[in-house]
């Protein structure tokens, strides 16, 4: 028989336990902690951990202690595989968590779900997550990228009306699904598309060549390093595009953190990190900390504070807390007769209810996830305005919608004993 | 046309770096023999003093002559507590012990300073098509490269250098303490590395940061060829501009492809790089 | 020889792993003497040069030098105590110039600027002259031996050691580098040690001779002695 | 990687990279009158049988992991074969295990009903070409020049998945799902153990047919070139052509183990085959000891194990989190380092002198 | 010359070689006929090596034609050459230094194996019986030249003496037609020159020899015919006795007992071409 042709796989029993004792959980994740990608990504489960521990502190998840087991994996998926096999074997991990990256989680996207592992959250925002035919225990959680370029464009559409726009965006999913997006609203203003790659970090010749076609509005759909090598390189050459930049990259934290250090006791030293950032438009799903009335922001900030490691707290960290808060709150419906199936019974049922301030998504053949964005803008001085309430949409032609969903705070939430 | 100058001039931009490096990994293959491939960590050692020691002091040039006097003493340390008893054995295994060494550093950079990204500013001010940042990157490979090579070539300590490279039993014959230049010769090149991370560091700074550059590095000096400073120079410049100008024509992914069709072309008509000396007699 | 021995070499054994390849070899060199070494292959004539200098370790015994003990000092240090050493095959280093393999031999002296010593050696050596800027790899071979001759007389030591400088040599310049050890022996007062396979050759224009035999000092005395003792020329030199 | 010294060191005895395996005196046994090949297949068979009750023994991730340590010493022979054979320093192997990975992954998804073995034998015909391809631009370098060029080759080919996204996946990849143990065996074999097994038999092939050629005539031509180029083709070895060859049989190794991790992960992408992997294969062969196929063996084990045992081990020390995620990274390099430092000769060249130590001891 | 052999086993004509400015060969020519010894000799520098190096494809001339058993070389590469059954020794040996001494021996005689590339690369075939035959081989080549004792040494280790031999039997043992020497009694006793003098006459019974060498014994000993070159041009040539009696090689080479003391006292000057025109 040919090596291509595989047979049906059996049902998978999901009336299991593993990892499940009266007082613990386990769950595993796999994360680039080192290598090229770690700078990047580190916060997310040092985010995660915190929430993790505060939930514990407070008695845990229905009288269990959350036992959260990360693994190095180099943003390789050859690793990924190991990794995961290894929390899922070894460890015997009562579900996936929040597994990051698109490349890497596609490698054990079928493995999680043929060995009846839930595989909640990946950590990415690719399309692949939401098949509920084919992987059945996957949940996708970030808003797809094309839904949030959606929103972006009609953005950009109805308040930079004619202006010229230039796409930067990083020459994999990211920038595919994106541009199938913004096309959606920009095609007739859009008069260049520049992209990058991961691996090499120099963005002369794509910001010199978004100069030169003379795009006015900028969007980005890149990851924060490339944010800030793009502001950088802007300011270098001296242009001056309004930028946009999607969620992944729109840490402003963690762009003021580079940029500032960078631009300190140098010449540039009049060009504060504000200078670069200022009316930057970012789309984001989650709450933020930038903001002060963002109570949801002031929650984390506190917790980071008491149970996190150091550092500053970005929008990074805030990624993976909003992820363990939702899963702590998810866990919590499961009940105290915890198994696989009421795991995913309780997904299918929740109904979600923060902290990210847009609707979400994981039942009736829909695991999408976050279903939408909203628009800040950052303002000198480090805050951030909201420009544009919570949208949602679809990621085909359908229209976007205003939204009345409104979040519970933390002390409402209920998400540990 | 404009398109053109910028994209020369981002050349010639990035090219200063891979000849910084290049330079580095000249020097140590001179007084060695051996390619380094500890040579960014070495650099990175450096500029994460520099980094702290910007922060603690508050004046960046304070931090860059610390990176360089890091780096130069790094360099000598290593050569002489794990190189010098492994190069005995075989040159293979001095050269995977670079890569061992790699491995330590970065990784204990890591373990030291965290594997987040921290922001680092450029000598001078970066703002311009060719900025005087750049300008300083280019003159000070320029100046370093042409003292380097009237170091080898004129005086006697670049002479003994090269003895002790080349055939160490015959220079230890003259006199040559040889272990001496070796430790000089790696001090000198991590010297030269360090300001390599001083000039290709910024903006951002993390354990991997210099993992491409100095790929690059080695590219330009191969291109170069090995046994000349200003192969160096001229195989930086080459693979910066090629880069530059397939990236900016051709596009971004195709940047590291047009670096190994540079190579494949250069050394297919000159196997020992482009400032090669003709091949020495065999038998 | 009743007058202190320049060089004087007492109880040297040196190994390669295991195998001893010099066992307790004595031998006294006289200031302003001419000695040959001389043994069939493996004897360990080598390997005795090689200790002398400290290219190679001395399992025990003493290298003297007027008095100073050389014994563990390292070879960059031996060669400024006035040794020097042409290595077997000559070991010029091919990737540098002829002349700067020469300068070389003299960059460890303080007169190293003074150029009289290099002008003297391109003097002797004609077919260098030429060749001054060339790479030392495309010498010929015997170019090449000449090379390292010159290169240890740059060193302008009291004693050289010279490992079978004859090798590759046309008859005449043996002949003409035979005349000249003499020739810097009269003139400025040179000590040599000679390695020869060549033993008629060397015996002929040595004044001592000593002979190893699977690492020990089988026999030596005066050169005319040996050139004449058919005994030793059967057992040990082999004509 | 240097170019060595005309002349140098012709005297120093330098055990280490020196094959210190001299043929036999002529021993009248009848295992070394047995032709090379049979003698190789038979202890590839051994091998096999070994895996095999391994297999048994061990639970699914093993297996997974005993699958890595056959592929992966697949590659590592390959590139012994030409670095400690022919002294052509490749760091761009890695690029050949990625060929053989696309082309499998290719194969699975466009002609999903060739059987495996057929795939197989595709990335053979498409990695002598690609081996030829590199041998041939690459066979006037010498030392440095040629690690240099490999290493941008491997730096520089993941960058066709870009180019090519449609067909290659960009940096995501491609996913592929290939077929578990025929169905009369799935009762005793997990699908997991079946992999192991497809791989682990493709493997001992491949080494014996490595141990084959690195024992006979084309292994001591190859160290002839490596050892003296003109000497060697003043006694009738085409040099330009064998060192070509070599390339091809470390390509085809390499390509074959790319095959079969793609085989057994069922995913490629770029980022799996980066310059690490290449220099982390280069390094591990040191480690292992490049003069014989054992020091392969334990070079894939340190591949596939040290990063492990070095996450227990972090895990156990209760570190802060910064060395904790390092200490994996640091660790590898430590035991690369003091093993270079004490042995010299790689893990393998340290076994066989405790094994001479012993025997001495015991007559 | 007395052999009347019809055709020259190997002919040069109009060989010259430069390096830049330097003419190392001008116009040389030579013949030599099956089972004959043909002595090449010379002042340091003359370009004696680098005519081996021309004849064993080594080195591409400048110009001048070489030709083999009367027609052209089957190739121009050194392996070609070596296939076609030209050996040679190297003045610097160029021993294989991190392979045992058998090994050394036994790439020399890899020409003989009689197996296909098929079985050359996949082991299978005639490699078996190849690989049994060239070790015995190599081994009997070893006993022929007394160093069986060394068979698993690395070169390195062994004494010059012996080293010269593994050189001398790596060249043999492959069953040349023509055999290159280059200087192979430098470095041997008086005891072992005589054994190569033996040697070599042995050789000439299957093979040519061409010789390099400046043990002049050994030379007038061994050569049916003598060909000197100074300044890579051929001074003279004849049998051993004519060119003895050539005061031009006289001069140039082998120098006058006038030349051994001179007469001012002063250190005398090395230079073999004292006596030479100037280029
Ligand atoms: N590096 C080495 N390792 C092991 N044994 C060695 C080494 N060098 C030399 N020997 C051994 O030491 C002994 C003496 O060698 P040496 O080279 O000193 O002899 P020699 O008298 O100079 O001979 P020749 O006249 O041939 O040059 C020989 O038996 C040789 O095999
Ligand atoms: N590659 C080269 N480049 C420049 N000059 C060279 C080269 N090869 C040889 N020569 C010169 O050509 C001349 C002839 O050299 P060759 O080695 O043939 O001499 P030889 O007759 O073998 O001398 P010897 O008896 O000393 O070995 C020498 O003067 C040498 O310096
Ligand atoms: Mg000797
Ligand atoms: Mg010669």
């Amino acid at each position: 028989s040919g090596a291509g042709q595989v047979g049906e796989s059996d049902d998978v029993d999901l009336d299991v336990s593993t990892g499940v004792t009266d007082d613990t959980v386990v769950i595993g994740t796999h994360q680039p902690l080192t290598g090229p990608a770690a700078p990047g990504y580190l916060a997310v489960s040092q985010g995660a951990a915190a929430i993790y521990e505060y939930v514990n502190a407070q008695g845990g998840v229905n009288g269990r202690q959350i036992d959260y087991r990360v693994e190095d994996d180099v943003y390789d998926p050859s690793q990924t595989i190991d990794v995961t096999r290894q929390l899922v074997i070894e460890d015997e991990i009562f579900a996936m968590v929040g597994g990051l990256g698109t490349p890497t989680h596609s490698g054990v996207l079928d493995y999680l779900n043929e060995e009846g592992v839930p595989d909640i959250f990946p950590s990415s925002g690719a399309l692949a997550w939401n098949n509920p035919e084919e992987h059945p225990l996957t949940y996708g959680w970030q808003t797809d990228y094309t839904k949030e370029a959606k929103i972006q464009g009609e953005y950009i559409a109805e308040n930079f009306a004619g202006q010229d726009v230039g796409y930067l965006y990083q020459n994999d999913d990211i920038g595919e699904d994106s541009q199938a997006g913004l096309d959606q609203y920009l095609s007739d203003n859009v008069v260049a598309r520049e992209h990058y790659e991961s691996e090499v970090t120099d963005l002369s010749s794509q910001i010199a060549e978004l100069e030169n076609s003379g795009a006015e509005v900028v969007v980005c759909s890149c990851i924060p390093a490339f944010v800030a090598l793009g502001m950088l390189e802007a300011a270098r050459i001296g242009y001056e595009p309004q930028w946009v930049v999607s969620s992944i990259g729109g840490d402003t934290t963690t762009l003021q953190g580079l940029l500032a250090t960078f631009t300190e006791g140098s010449d540039a030293e009049d060009v504060p990190a504000d200078a670069f950032l200022e009316d930057l438009l970012i789309t984001t799903y989650m709450p933020r900390v930038e903001d002060e009335n963002d109570e949801w922001g002031q929650f984390f900030l506190a917790v980071y504070d008491e149970y996190g490691e150091g550092d500053v707290v970005t929008n990074t960290h805030v990624f993976g807390m909003t992820q363990a808060v939702m899963f702590a709150q998810v866990l919590k419906s499961a009940g105290e007769d915890l198994t696989r199936q009421a795991l995913i019974d309780a997904m299918e049922t929740q109904e979600w209810q923060g902290p990210g301030p847009v609707p979400f998504s994981s039942s009736d053949g829909d695991h999408g996830g976050h279903q939408g964005v909203y628009v800040v803008q950052y303002q000198a001085g480090g805050g951030i305005e909201v420009v544009q309430e919570p949208r949602v949409t679809d990621r085909e032609g359908g229209a976007i919608e205003e939204t009345d969903f409104e979040p519970l705070m933390p002390e409402d939430l209920p998400f540990h004993d | 046309m404009t398109h053109f100058i910028n994209l020369t001039l981002n050349g010639l931009a990035s090219g200063a770096a891979y000849a910084a490096l290049a330079l580095s990994l000249v020097i140590i293959y001179q007084a060695t023999r051996l390619v380094n491939f500890a040579q960014p960590a070495l650099a990175l050692v450096a500029v994460y003093a520099a980094y702290t020691v910007t922060q603690l002091t508050g004046s960046y040039w304070i931090g860059f002559a610390s990176a360089l006097i890091v780096g130069m003493a790094a360099g000598a340390l290593v050569e002489r507590v794990i190189i010098r008893p492994i190069a005995k054995t075989s040159q293979l295994n001095a050269i995977i012990v670079t890569l061992g060494l790699l491995l330590v550093i970065q990784g204990g950079v890591g373990m030291v300073w965290g594997n987040e990204q921290h922001g680092f500013r450029y000598a001078f001010s970066y703002v311009g098509r060719f900025s005087p940042a750049d300008t300083f990157a280019l003159v000070s490979v320029g100046v370093v490269a042409l003292l380097l090579f009237a170091v080898y070539r004129f005086t006697p300590f670049g002479l003994r250098m090269r003895a002790a490279a080349f055939h160490p039993e015959s220079a230890r014959l003259s006199g040559v303490k040889v272990g001496l230049m070796l430790t000089a010769g790696w001090g000198i090149a991590s010297f030269i590395g360090a300001l390599a991370g001083m000039l290709a560091g910024p903006p951002f700074l993390s354990p991997n940061v210099f993992d491409v550059v100095f790929v690059f590095g080695i590219t330009a000096a191969v291109v170069g060829g090995l046994d000349n400073p200003f192969g160096a120079v001229i195989g930086g410049l080459l693979i910066g501009l090629g880069m530059s100008y397939v990236s900016g024509y051709l596009g971004p992914e195709l940047a590291t492809l047009s670096a190994l069709a540079i190579v494949v072309i250069v050394l297919s008509v000159r196997p020992d790089g482009i400032l090669s000396r003709p091949t020495a007699r065999k038998v | 020889m009743s007058t202190e021995p320049l060089l004087s070499v007492q109880g040297l054994t040196a190994h390669y792993g295991p195998v001893r390849v010099l066992d307790d070899v004595s031998l006294d060199v006289p200031d302003r003497g001419l000695c040959a070494v001389l043994g069939a292959n493996g004897a360990g004539k080598t390997t005795l040069l090689r200790t002398l200098t400290g290219l190679h370790r001395a399992t025990s015994g003493r290298v003297l030098l007027e008095g100073e003990d050389l014994t563990r000092l390292p070879a960059e240090k031996v060669i400024t105590r006035g040794l020097a050493h042409v290595p077997e095959g000559g070991g010029v280093i091919v990737e540098l110039t002829v002349e700067e393999n020469l300068r070389l031999g003299g960059l460890w002296r303080s007169d190293r600027r003074d150029r009289t010593t290099f002008d003297e050696v391109m003097d002797l050596f004609p077919p260098l002259v030429e060749r001054r800027t060339k790479s030392a790899s495309t010498l010929s071979g015997g170019e090449r031996q000449m090379l390292a001759i010159g290169r240890a007389l740059m060193a302008r030591p009291k004693v050289l050691l010279l490992d079978e400088p004859s090798l590759g040599l046309a008859p005449l310049i043996t002949k003409q580098i035979f005349t000249l050890l003499r020739d810097l022996r009269d003139h400025t007062g040179l000590t040599v040690v000679l390695v020869e396979q060549n033993a008629a050759g060397a015996l002929s224009v040595t004044d001592h001779g000593f002979v190893l035999n699977q690492g020990r000092v089988a026999t030596e005395g005066p050169s005319e002695g040996l050139l004449a003792d058919d005994r030793t020329r059967h057992a040990y030199l082999g004509f | 990687m240097s170019q060595p010294t005309t002349q140098r060191d012709k005297r120093t005895a330098a055990p280490s990279g020196s094959d210190r395996t001299p043929p036999k005196t002529p021993r009248a046994s009848s295992w070394a009158s047995m032709p090379l090949p049979v003698r190789h297949l038979l202890l590839a068979v051994l091998g096999l049988v070994g895996v095999t009750g391994l297999l048994f023994v061990t639970g699914d991730l093993t297996a997974l992991r005993i699958a890595a340590v056959g592929y992966t010493m697949l590659a590592v022979a390959g590139l012994q074969l030409l670095v400690g054979g022919s002294g052509q320093v490749s760091l761009g192997h890695g690029a050949f295990m990625m060929i053989g990975a696309y082309t499998m992954a290719l194969l699975v998804l466009h002609q999903p009903m060739l059987p495996l073995a057929a795939n197989l034998g595709i990335i053979v015909v498409v990695s002598i070409i690609a081996g030829i391809a590199v041998g041939a631009a690459t066979a006037r370098l010498h030392g440095p020049y040629l690690a240099g060029a490999t290493l941008i080759l491997a730096v520089g080919l993941p960058g066709l998945t870009h180019r090519y996204h449609d067909l290659l996946g960009g940096s995501n990849g491609l996913n592929i799902r290939t077929a578990g143990a025929p169905p009369f065996l799935q009762d005793l074999l997990s699908t997991s153990e079946w992999r192991a097994l497809v791989v682990w038999t493709t493997v001992v092939i491949g080494l014996a047919v490595l141990a084959t050629i690195s024992s006979g005539r084309l292994g001591r031509r190859m160290r002839a070139i490596r050892d003296d180029e003109t000497a060697a083709a003043m006694a009738g070895v085409p040099v330009g052509k064998t060192k070509v060859v070599a390339f091809v049989i470390a390509s085809t190794a390499g390509g074959l183990a790319g095959g079969l991790q793609a085989y057994v992960l069922g995913t490629v992408t770029p980022s799996s085959f980066t310059l690490v992997l290449s220099l982390t294969l280069l390094a591990a062969l040191v480690l292992g000891g490049i003069g014989s196929l054992w020091g392969a063996l334990w070079a894939s084990i340190a591949i596939v194990y040290l990063q492990i045992w070095a996450g227990d081990l972090a895990g156990a020390m209760n570190l802060s989190r910064d060395a904790e995620n390092n200490l994996p990274i640091v660790f590898f390099g430590v035991v690369l380092i003091l093993v270079l430092r004490f042995w010299p000769l790689g893990v393998h060249g340290a076994l066989q002198s405790l094994r001479a130590r012993l025997r001495a001891r015991e007559s | 010359m007395t052999t009347t052999a019809p055709e020259h086993l190997l002919r040069a004509d109009g060989v010259t070689v430069r390096f830049g400015g330097l003419t190392a060969l001008d116009d040389v020519g030579l013949r030599v006929e099956p089972g004959s010894v043909v002595g090449l000799i010379g002042p340091n520098g003359a370009g004696k090596t680098t005519f081996f190096n021309v004849l064993s494809g080594v080195l591409r001339p400048t110009s001048g034609t070489i030709s083999w058993k009367g027609a052209p070389p089957p190739g121009r590469k050194t392996h070609h050459l070596a296939k076609a059954g030209i050996a040679r020794t190297f003045q610097g040996l160029n021993l294989f230094p991190m392979m045992p001494v058998i090994w050394n021996v036994m790439v020399g005689a890899d020409r003989l194996a009689r197996g296909g590339s098929f079985s050359l690369i996949s082991g299978l075939g005639r490699h078996h019986r190849d690989e049994k035959e060239l070790e015995e081989r190599a081994m009997a080549a070893l006993v022929r030249f007394g160093i069986a004792e060394y068979a698993t040494r690395l070169p390195g280790t062994l004494p010059y003496g012996v080293q010269k031999q593994v050189a001398l039997a790596r060249a043999c043992v492959g069953e040349p037609e023509l055999l290159l020497l280059d200087e192979p009694a430098s470095g041997l006793s008086g005891q072992q020159m005589d054994n190569l003098a033996e040697q070599i006459r042995g050789f000439s019974k299957d093979m040519a020899v061409v010789l390099v060498e400046h043990h002049m014994d050994l030379v007038m000993n061994v050569c049916d015919h003598i060909v000197v070159l100074n300044f890579g041009k051929v001074i003279s040539s004849g049998t051993p006795a004519e060119v003895q009696a050539d005061p031009a090689v006289t001069q140039a080479y082998l120098g006058t007992p006038a030349n051994e003391e001179p007469a001012d006292g002063r250190p005398v000057t090395v230079d073999p071409g004292q006596n030479g025109a100037a280029r």
